[in-house]
């Protein structure tokens, strides 16, 4: 643990990880995996649809991550709600496309708007409620969502929606380009997450960013300096939301298929502990956040089935090492030395 | 007639209640206090006087254990107590009154002071709340009051007589002036003296050096972590330097 | 009459809440943690008395202290093992080790005692009386009874222990300025080590009471402790009274929900009454009005 | 991910076999029966010489309950060419995220549970082996009127599919009978306290209570019912039956009422066989989703042999086989209609002395 | 007249920390509060610059009525404030705590920050300089770019009034600029503010040691129980018997030793 510990500390790892020299090798290596398939006989494990399909869902998880980074980062806000919103996006444009036969697109922006929407009254608690009491009435507020998606009959209840339409651009549907039908899905994640993060490493260093870290460090401080600090808390969550809701719309698309799972706490304390993995308000750490906490479970599956254990091993692995880290390495892997406040 | 807190003790100053011998202490790798040695002997006020981030602080935190040195030793009355935890010093007869006041806000002034005999065992608990309230009749007004909600100087003013409720022999007093109306500076400055006038030892850290060094036997004199000049109060008054830097001449 | 007997079976469920609650609130209100592993906590403790009874072969009253003090073990090694070292770290760090503590522990008990859902053995014979009235019959379980009673019992003493005795001023005392208390001579852990075993044992006692009542499961501290939470804050986090108060009511209000509006969302209710209360009055129904001074 | 590992991907020459169940989290019970079962049964068949001498191989990918792992699984196991049928989940929402997979991958997909009326035809790859909510409602509601004479009847419900399908068809059933329905509630599966819902079913003053459940909510409502002084029979689904059923209620089982597609008392030879043999293994009785796994095991056998006669054991062959599938086993002859749905009889069961014994 | 309250309340529960309270104060005056310790000073500031709202009474800015308005709308219409508790952004530099400073001077928002506009990096040169001037006045620059927790208190106050000069107001409200300095340090502090003043600020204080007030005050205010209890020149003031009796105390020569025998 401690050799682990002194190669985190190892600041060069961390500033390639910060120039967008790292950005340009991450989507390379990403559109390789992609795409190679397509022009050479490639090994089946590395370029295997289960494989691309891992990389969707870390991407997605990324963006979900990098957009939780708004509340739970920016204006250090712990939030224990965020799949609501990611659920949320998934149901809205599930429902518009399968209810009312909007085309894909529109009710994709529909649904960042509608979870945006939906983050101004969610966000309002934490204009009142603070710290550890904020956490529990996210949370709260995330199962009160998952409630209703199982109990409403136009949501299908707890078994949800299935044959959700397939994305497509131009008329060609996404999963009849490229050799396994999910090249598309990786690189539509794949420009959204890195636009997302330009428009946050933009943000962090604008009148807005500035605003969000004052009120992180200190609200009535902040007030004073002629912020107003409800107007961004609430700017925050609703910014968070919409991409989330937006991740959250791709994502079941691609499944084709929601089901009230995704707004689960358990999801929420995921994507939670992405962000503090991969150290709050770092954007190369919400995609390392969400690739290792995607990877790695899979990873543990060969494991088991390796050594033959009777069991699945990685929930109890993740509990323990999210007790190791806070010990270790408490600002997360990439995170700057001051991430918490006292 | 003045109470009194404990037994009165003989002169005899020149026993060392408190030595502290080569300390170095540091947060994270800020070296805040470098190899600082002093005494305060029994009966005595003594002093410390220094700028903003000398170190004051840092080193009656030191002695009660809530910071550690990395090296040197702590003795009290002969007994090491460097590695001493905090609830142990204080059992052996130190009090803090820290910095800030810090008194608990949500209880009420009669709960604070009674905390402050946390570690007694002794069956004078009672006698020794009367004692403080007839010292500060202000406190004895608001008994029943939330901490909390007392002004700045009541506030200072419990915070002393929390400290005094452990019967210390060694009081460390943290800037016991600042943020008081001037009318509160002198009082306080009163009650020392009379605190020590019943025999209990002060180490007190003052912004007011001019007060301070007109109620101190010794005073040290810190500068950026280390200790620039020691002496009798009286030399430290007359002293150049000192004058210039923390009298304000 | 009916809703009187809604009200009856709403203040045993609800008598569990407080209990769980009591446990969250001890801990809050002294080192400021959630200490999100009081699920664990609780459920360890239903487990306990469970494999006491179906193996040992113990009477309840033996079950329910063993499982108690196994319980109340458990919150004292979690403080030992992953708090402590981080007492003057982070709050938020400490939060997280806790969310790790808890999904550690929830999954390995899922390992070792297999995730299906098992009741107490039906040994345990709690009569149940009706009560005429009027050509209305009410039904009392005793054991509804029972735990209303100890619920009580629990709640006066720690209220009578934290504002009269010495310990209980100086846990108050540590929730407001854990570094001052330690100069009136008070030994922290000492205290911290305490309001954990005590905060364990009142988990492990709901533990084996919701064992005795329903049935449990190793995922079962999720969702209660949760409740818990919520009625730790309702309560007014600190306040015991405040959280016995907030535990019955939330048990009544959950009945009356489920029967009246619908079951499929009776947690969901307690949530919405839990944020409401929150955003209203911040400080929950008992708590201490705390303007931060500027 | 890395399929080097011989254990992940199988063994060369053996016929593999994936499973996508929830192996931890809430919904394991289900999940470890199922696996349980058939493994029981591949052993059997790997004993008495595989098929046509090769082994059969299981792979397990633990869903946890989650629809977004369930589907990672069937991307896993349909990419490699090697699986040649995939089975689970035991959860309807996961079976929904698996089908689309399966079905783009052309993998014969069966499943023991996932009662969702969405997923009949869904795939002409997908087979379901589960009990049909429509049948068993009718014969629950048969029973309440005909055999109980029932008059007032109280309904309660797990607010999922199962339980709303189930719900809708006893309802109508005892319409036809000229039976009321005085109340019909859903609860939360999760939920442990019903005392609310029971309660008022008291004061409706019913002749029945029908819960539409499974064996950890309908045996806490048993139990409850009991402790509130409420003496109805209680009629149960096909979910009921389980050990854990009287395990959780009690002495409050005696004389509770409800279908199964399996009973362990079956004095039939074959079952009597399976559950000595399931019993010596896991150190339990085997429940519905344990003897469903243990056909289904032998299903998938018997379409692979024909497979195997037709020319080659692959995917399509094992499909085009199960869709004529005809086995008796021990939970009755399974077949499946064109829309990949076993219609199926049933069986009366009761709690008598805390054993499951046949009704009269 | 810049600022002015009349029949200004504050309370809390049953407390009346402020009490009808009639106060102006003119441009390019220099005012000091004082008063006994919980007469209200602090609350004073808190209602006037918005922090808390007003129980009763009415405050007037530059002649608009800003009773009802929040902190940050007072902030941007020309007043800004210290805190008498320290409340800098700990984790930011000595440099970005004034760039967040400025924050009401700027006007540029989420589309400039995307497009990286003319206006913002219009805005930032100007934010810089602003801040490296700032720093300079007060005599921060080698702590630029150490992190505001770090810094030595005395460093930390000064860095508190540069933050609010940043927002260039027209009224600044120190809440005991000197408290906890000594005594070389508060006439380092004296030179500063006299400096602000002749920049022509408007300076309202809060303060207890004496020194400073006597030296820069123009007019003192009084508060005693939340009242004004009294008003005039420092010298004035300082004699007043009821000053005297409530504030300040009667003048003894020393403190009164008595020794053991
Ligand atoms: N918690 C801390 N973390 C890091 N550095 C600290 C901490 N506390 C104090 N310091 C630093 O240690 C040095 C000594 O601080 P200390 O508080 O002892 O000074 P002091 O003499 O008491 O000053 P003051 O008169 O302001 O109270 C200062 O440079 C200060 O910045
Ligand atoms: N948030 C609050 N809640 C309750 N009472 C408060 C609050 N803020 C201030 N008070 C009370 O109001 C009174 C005035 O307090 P204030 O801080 O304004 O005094 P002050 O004149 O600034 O004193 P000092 O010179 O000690 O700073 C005090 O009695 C104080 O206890
Ligand atoms: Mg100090
Ligand atoms: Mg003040």
């Amino acid at each position: 643990m401690t050799t682990l510990a002194t190669l985190l500390r190892r600041q060069s790892l961390v500033r390639f990880a910060y120039s967008p020299r790292a950005a340009v090798v991450f989507s390379a290596v990403i559109l390789l995996i992609t795409f190679l398939d397509s022009f050479i006989d490639a090994p089946d494990y590395i370029f295997s649809p289960y494989f691309k399909h891992i990389i969707f869902v870390s991407l997605t998880y990324s963006i979900v991550t990098l957009s939780l980074n708004f509340v739970s980062g920016y204006v250090g806000q712990t939030s224990l709600g965020h799949a609501a919103f990611f659920g949320l996006g998934g149901y809205v444009s599930a429902l518009l496309t399968q209810l009312y036969h909007v085309p894909y697109w529109p009710a994709f922006l529909a649904a960042g708007v509608v979870a945006a929407l939906v983050g101004i009254p969610l966000g309002a608690p934490a204009l009142r409620v603070k710290g550890p009491f904020l956490v529990v009435v996210t949370y709260a507020c995330g199962e009160v969502f998952r409630f209703i998606a199982l109990n409403l009959e136009v949501t299908g209840g707890p078994a949800g929606l299935p044959g959700l339409v397939t994305p497509s651009i131009a008329g060609v549907s996404f999963t009849d380009v490229g050799a396994t039908g999910k090249e598309l899905f990786i690189v539509t994640a794949l420009v959204f997450a890195l636009a997302l993060a330009f428009f946050m490493s933009r943000l962090e260093d604008s009148r807005i960013g500035h605003a969000f870290a004052a009120i992180r460090e200190d609200e009535i401080a902040a007030a004073a300096m002629g912020i107003n600090t409800a107007y961004y808390k609430l700017l925050a969550f609703c910014l968070g939301a919409f991409f989330a809701g937006l991740a959250g719309s791709l994502f079941v698309h691609y499944l084709s298929f929601v089901s009230p799972d995704m707004l689960s706490s358990t999801e929420s304390i995921m994507m939670f502990t992405m962000v503090v993995v991969g150290g709050a308000r770092s954007i190369p750490g919400s995609f390392l956040g969400a690739f290792l906490l995607t990877f790695i479970p899979e990873g543990l599956r060969y494991f088991k089935d390796f050594v033959h254990l009777p069991f699945d091993p990685w929930l109890v692995f993740f509990g323990f090492v999210l007790m190791v880290m806070m010990r270790v390495r408490p600002q997360g892997i990439l995170g700057a030395d001051t991430v918490f406040r006292r | 007639m003045t109470p009194r807190l404990s037994k009165p003790t003989s002169d005899r100053r020149w026993i060392r209640l408190l030595n502290i011998d080569g300390i170095n202490v540091y947060y994270g790798n800020i070296h805040a206090v470098r190899d600082i040695s002093l005494t305060v002997g029994e009966g005595e006020i003594v002093t410390i006087i220094g700028a903003n981030g000398a170190g004051k602080t840092t080193i009656l935190k030191t002695i009660v254990g809530l910071l550690k040195s990395r090296t040197g030793t702590i003795r009290f009355q002969g007994d090491d107590i460097t590695q001493e935890a905090t609830a142990g010093i204080v059992r052996r007869g130190i009090a803090l009154v820290p910095e800030g006041r810090r008194v608990f806000p949500r209880l009420s002034v009669a709960d604070n002071l009674i905390l402050g005999a946390y570690s007694r065992k002794d069956k004078e608990v009672e006698r020794d709340l009367a004692k403080i309230y007839e010292m500060f009749p202000r406190l004895a007004e608001r008994r029943h009051q939330a901490a909390g909600t007392l002004s700045g100087g009541e506030q200072q003013m419990l915070a002393m007589g929390r400290g005094l409720m452990s019967r210390p022999k060694l009081l460390l007093l943290d800037e016991p002036s600042m943020g008081l109306a001037p009318l509160l500076v002198r009082q306080i400055f009163q009650t020392i003296l009379d605190i020590n006038s019943m025999g209990t030892t002060i180490l007190l850290v003052e912004q007011n050096a001019r007060m301070a060094l007109s109620i101190a036997d010794r005073g040290y004199v810190l500068e950026t972590g280390s200790v620039a000049l020691a002496g009798s109060a009286a030399d430290l008054s007359d002293n150049d330097k000192v004058r210039r830097a923390y009298l304000g001449e | 009459m009916l809703l009187l007997q809604q009200i009856i079976n709403g203040l045993a469920l609800g008598g569990i809440y407080s209990l769980i609650a009591i446990g969250w609130t001890v801990v809050f209100g002294i080192i400021g943690l959630i200490n999100w592993t009081h699920g664990e906590v609780f459920m360890i403790g239903a487990f306990v008395g469970f494999l006491l009874i179906t193996h040992f072969k113990l009477n309840l009253f033996a079950a329910l202290i063993l499982a108690m003090v196994a319980s109340g073990f458990t919150a004292f090694l979690i403080d030992r093992l992953a708090y402590r070292p981080l007492r003057n770290g982070p709050r938020l760090a400490l939060f997280i080790t806790a969310l790790g503590a808890s999904t550690f522990l929830r999954n390995l008990a899922a390992i070792i005692w297999e995730p299906h859902s098992r009741a107490y053995p039906p040994t345990l014979d709690f009569s149940v009386m009706i009560f005429q009235i009027g050509g209305a019959s009410l039904t009392v379980n005793s054991l509804q009874v029972f735990i209303f009673v100890v619920t009580l019992v629990i709640m006066a003493f720690l209220q009578w222990f934290i504002t009269r005795t010495m310990m209980g001023k100086a846990m108050l005392a540590a929730s407001q300025d854990i570094e001052t208390v330690s100069l009136m001579g008070v030994e922290v852990n000492h205290l911290v080590t305490i309001t954990f075993w005590v905060s364990g044992l009142l988990g492990g006692a709901a533990g084996v009471l919701v064992g005795v009542l329903y049935a449990i499961d190793p995922m079962m501290g999720a969702m209660a402790g949760l409740k818990g939470w919520a009625v730790a804050v309702l309560g007014g986090v600190g306040s015991i009274t405040g959280a016995m108060i907030a535990g019955l009511l939330l048990g009544v209000a959950e009945n009356i929900a489920s029967a009246y509006i619908s079951s499929g969302y009776r947690d969901a209710i307690a949530f919405i009454v839990m944020i409401l209360v929150l955003v209203i009055k911040p400080t929950g129904l008992m708590g201490f009005k705390f303007e931060e001074k500027v | 991910g890395c399929g080097g590992s011989s254990s992940t991907s199988g063994s060369k020459g053996n016929l593999v076999i994936a499973m996508v169940n929830p192996l931890s989290g809430d919904s394991a019970t289900y999940g470890v029966s199922h696996k349980n079962g058939m493994e029981l049964a591949r052993e059997e068949i790997n004993k008495a010489g595989g098929i046509k001498g090769q082994q059969i191989e299981i792979l397990f990918h633990d869903d946890a309950g989650d629809p977004k792992q369930a589907a990672a699984g069937a991307q896993k196991f349909a990419d490699q060419k090697n699986v040649m049928a995939i089975v689970g989940s035991c959860l309807s929402s996961n079976t929904l995220a698996m089908v689309p997979i399966t079905d783009k991958a052309k993998l014969p997909h069966s499943v023991v549970s996932s009662s969702t009326p969405k997923l009949s035809g869904m795939s002409k790859y997908f087979f379901r082996m589960a009990v049909q909510d429509a049948q068993v409602g009718i014969l629950m509601g048969d029973l309440i009127a005909q055999k109980l004479g029932a008059k007032k009847v109280a309904i309660l419900y797990p607010n999922n599919d199962y339980g709303k399908g189930l719900t809708a068809a006893i309802e109508e059933t005892l319409k036809k009978h000229g039976v009321t329905v005085v109340s019909n509630q859903a609860y939360l599966a999760t939920d442990k306290d019903y005392s609310a819902l029971l309660t008022g079913i008291k004061a409706q003053g019913v002749d029945a209570l029908a819960v539409a459940g499974t064996y950890t909510d309908g045996g806490l409502i048993t139990k409850q019912a009991r402790e509130l002084g409420l003496t109805i029979p209680i009629v149960g689904g096909t979910g009921f039956y389980s050990p854990k059923f009287v395990e959780i209620a009690g002495k409050a089982a005696e004389g509770a009422i409800f279908l199964g597609a399996f009973v362990a008392s079956n004095p039939d030879p074959a079952v009597q066989n399976f559950v000595k043999k399931y019993k010596e293994k896991y150190n339990m009785e085997p429940d519905t989703f344990a003897a469903l796994g243990y056909d289904q095991m032998y299903v998938l056998a018997e379409a692979m042999k024909k497979a195997a006669e037709k020319g080659a054991i692959t995917r399509e062959n094992i499909r085009d086989a199960m869709a004529q599938t005809n086995y008796k086993g021990i939970t009755g002859t399974v077949t499946f209609n064109d829309q990949g749905d076993w219609v199926r009889p049933y069986l009366y069961i009761t709690v008598k002395d805390g054993k499951f014994v046949l009704y009269q | 007249m810049l600022l002015k309250t009349e029949k200004l309340c504050k309370t809390f529960g049953g407390l009346r920390a402020v009490n009808n309270v009639d106060f102006h104060i003119d441009t390019g005056e220099v005012v000091a509060i004082i008063g006994p310790n919980g007469s209200g000073k602090t609350t004073f500031f808190n209602v006037v610059s918005g922090i808390m709202p007003a129980t009763a009474g009415s405050i007037v800015f530059k002649g608009e009525d800003v009773t009802k308005l929040q902190a940050h709308d007072i902030t941007r219409r020309g007043m800004a404030r210290t805190f008498q508790n320290i409340r800098l952004f700990p984790n930011l530099t000595a440099r970005d705590n004034l760039i967040v400073g400025r924050y009401s001077r700027g006007r540029s928002g989420l589309w400039d920050g995307l497009f990286h506009s003319a206006r913002l990096k219009e805005e930032e040169r100007r934010n810089e300089e602003m801040a490296q001037e700032l720093l300079e006045f007060v005599g921060l620059t080698p702590y630029r770019n150490l992190m505001a927790k770090n810094l030595p208190y005395g460093a930390q106050r000064r860095l508190e009034i540069a933050r609010a000069l940043a927002s260039e107001p027209d009224l600044i409200l120190l809440d005991e600029p000197a408290a906890g300095m000594n005594p070389r340090e508060v006439d380092e502090l004296l030179k500063l503010i006299a400096r602000l003043k002749e920049r022509g600020l408007t300076i309202l204080l809060i303060e207890h040691q004496m020194r400073l007030v006597m030296n820069i005050a123009e007019r003192v205010v009084v508060f005693d129980h939340g009242e004004k209890i009294a008003e005039g020149r420092p010298h004035e003031v300082r004699h007043d018997p009821k000053v005297v009796e409530a504030y300040i105390g009667p003048e003894v020569d020393s403190l009164v030793k008595h020794r053991r025998h």
